[in-house]
């Protein structure tokens, strides 16, 4: 059960209501911990997501750890 | 390297062109992004940029790191706002200075079609009739509500991981 | 129109891009010459610049008015500077906007090719050595004297016509 | 012989010594008239040189009428 910080962003963190929270987690890989939020915070479903894992874009299936720090990345509208 | 920035104050065309001025360089091209009154079809009154700030300046060094090394000696500057905007706003600039101008050009559009396409920015619009979206989130969202809300049990499946948000003109 | 003019003062981008903003374009690329202090391996001290300048201007709005035609409703302004000019001036600016970027970059480096190649403008180079020459004009001019004096007795020949003078970069 | 007015640009106003003048000439077409005048100010040899009449670009061969302006254009190096 690893203990994770996650950061929301735009449409997520209106949806989960906060910018980051910790927490314990039974989800093993990024999807999974993106699976558990989402049900919890209905968020809604997004074509083209990423993950970022400890500040780098990841994939995933990466096995989380304990410590690390999860950011999930709707499509971007820079410009 | 600090050649790619957030701001939250506005930022100017002088400003970019002075950070890569160079007497050796005879070409200079920017691109601005500036705020428009309509997009697809709906008047917008101002809107929000927010970004995840720390991964973003990393990827916008990583594009403007690219761009010098295809584009031979580029010198490249990028600045995005955060936070609220109004309309006419530069939301994005990008200025580069080269020797010749062919360089300049491209380099200067690979950086901005990069920076739209990887670096995590979000734009949320304030619609004239009171509205408000997330741009490349809201249709995506609502249709997927609309029709089958249980797809979304496997965010790393071929969907979310291959498919490509609708690209922003402009 | 009066979209292409001539300047004996200095221009600056904030000028340009003030004459084709515009609440509905979301896109602005604009393309600066620089005076650089070295041209084809030497020093450059300063120069000027001559036009014939009511032919020049005649064929500068030709050459915006093709872009606009081109590059779909494209707001472009250009200037260009006359006299002499330091080391890091502007010699020359043109400024795009567009609803969309990609006509944006494709209407900036449309036009300055265009100027560079079909607007009559001379460079004059002052070196650091003392010497200074016409750009596209001296080399040509020495390597003919050297050699044959008589062969340019007929201007309307194929040489002359068809012969393009070495592109400037930069 | 027609009248004509011509004006000089760069390296031919130097070569000329002038930026115009007016010419009673006895050369039929523009490039006549450039010969005319090359050989009178020893004008270098240009690749790439053009004319303009009444301030259009023109064609070499092209008859030269009385009153008319004619310039010649050496290669051109604007930006």
């Amino acid at each position: 059960m690893p203990n994770v910080r996650i950061e929301y962003f735009a449409i997520l963190r209106e949806h989960a209501g906060k910018d980051a929270e910790e927490l314990q987690t039974g989800a093993c890989t990024a999807g999974e911990l993106f699976n558990e939020l989402a049900d919890r915070y209905a968020f809604p479903e997004l074509n083209s997501m990423k993950v970022a894992i400890n500040e780098e874009f990841d994939d995933w299936d990466t096995a989380l750890a304990d410590g690390d720090s999860v950011a999930f990345i709707p499509p971007v509208a820079g410009g | 390297m600090m050649r790619f920035a957030f701001s939250r104050e506005p930022v100017s065309g002088a400003d970019i062109r002075r950070l890569v001025g160079d007497d050796a360089a005879g070409a200079y091209v920017a691109f601005e992004g500036w705020v428009r009154n309509h997009n697809e079809g709906r008047e917008v009154r101002r809107l929000e940029y927010e970004a995840y700030e720390s991964l973003g300046v990393k990827e916008g060094e990583r594009i403007i790191a690219e761009a010098g090394q295809r584009f031979g000696g580029a010198s490249v500057y990028c600045v995005h706002r955060l936070g609220p905007l109004e309309i006419g706003d530069i939301a994005v600039i990008v200025g580069v200075s080269t020797p010749h101008r062919g360089e300049a050009f491209d380099a200067c559009r690979y950086v901005i079609d990069e920076v739209k396409h990887r670096v995590p920015i979000w734009k949320k619009e304030h619609y004239v009739d009171g509205d408000s979206g997330w741009v490349n989130c809201e249709r995506c969202a609502s249709a997927a509500h609309d029709h089958d809300h249980d797809s979304h049990d496997d965010p790393s499946g071929d969907e979310r991981q291959r498919g490509t948000g609708r690209r922003q003109a402009g």
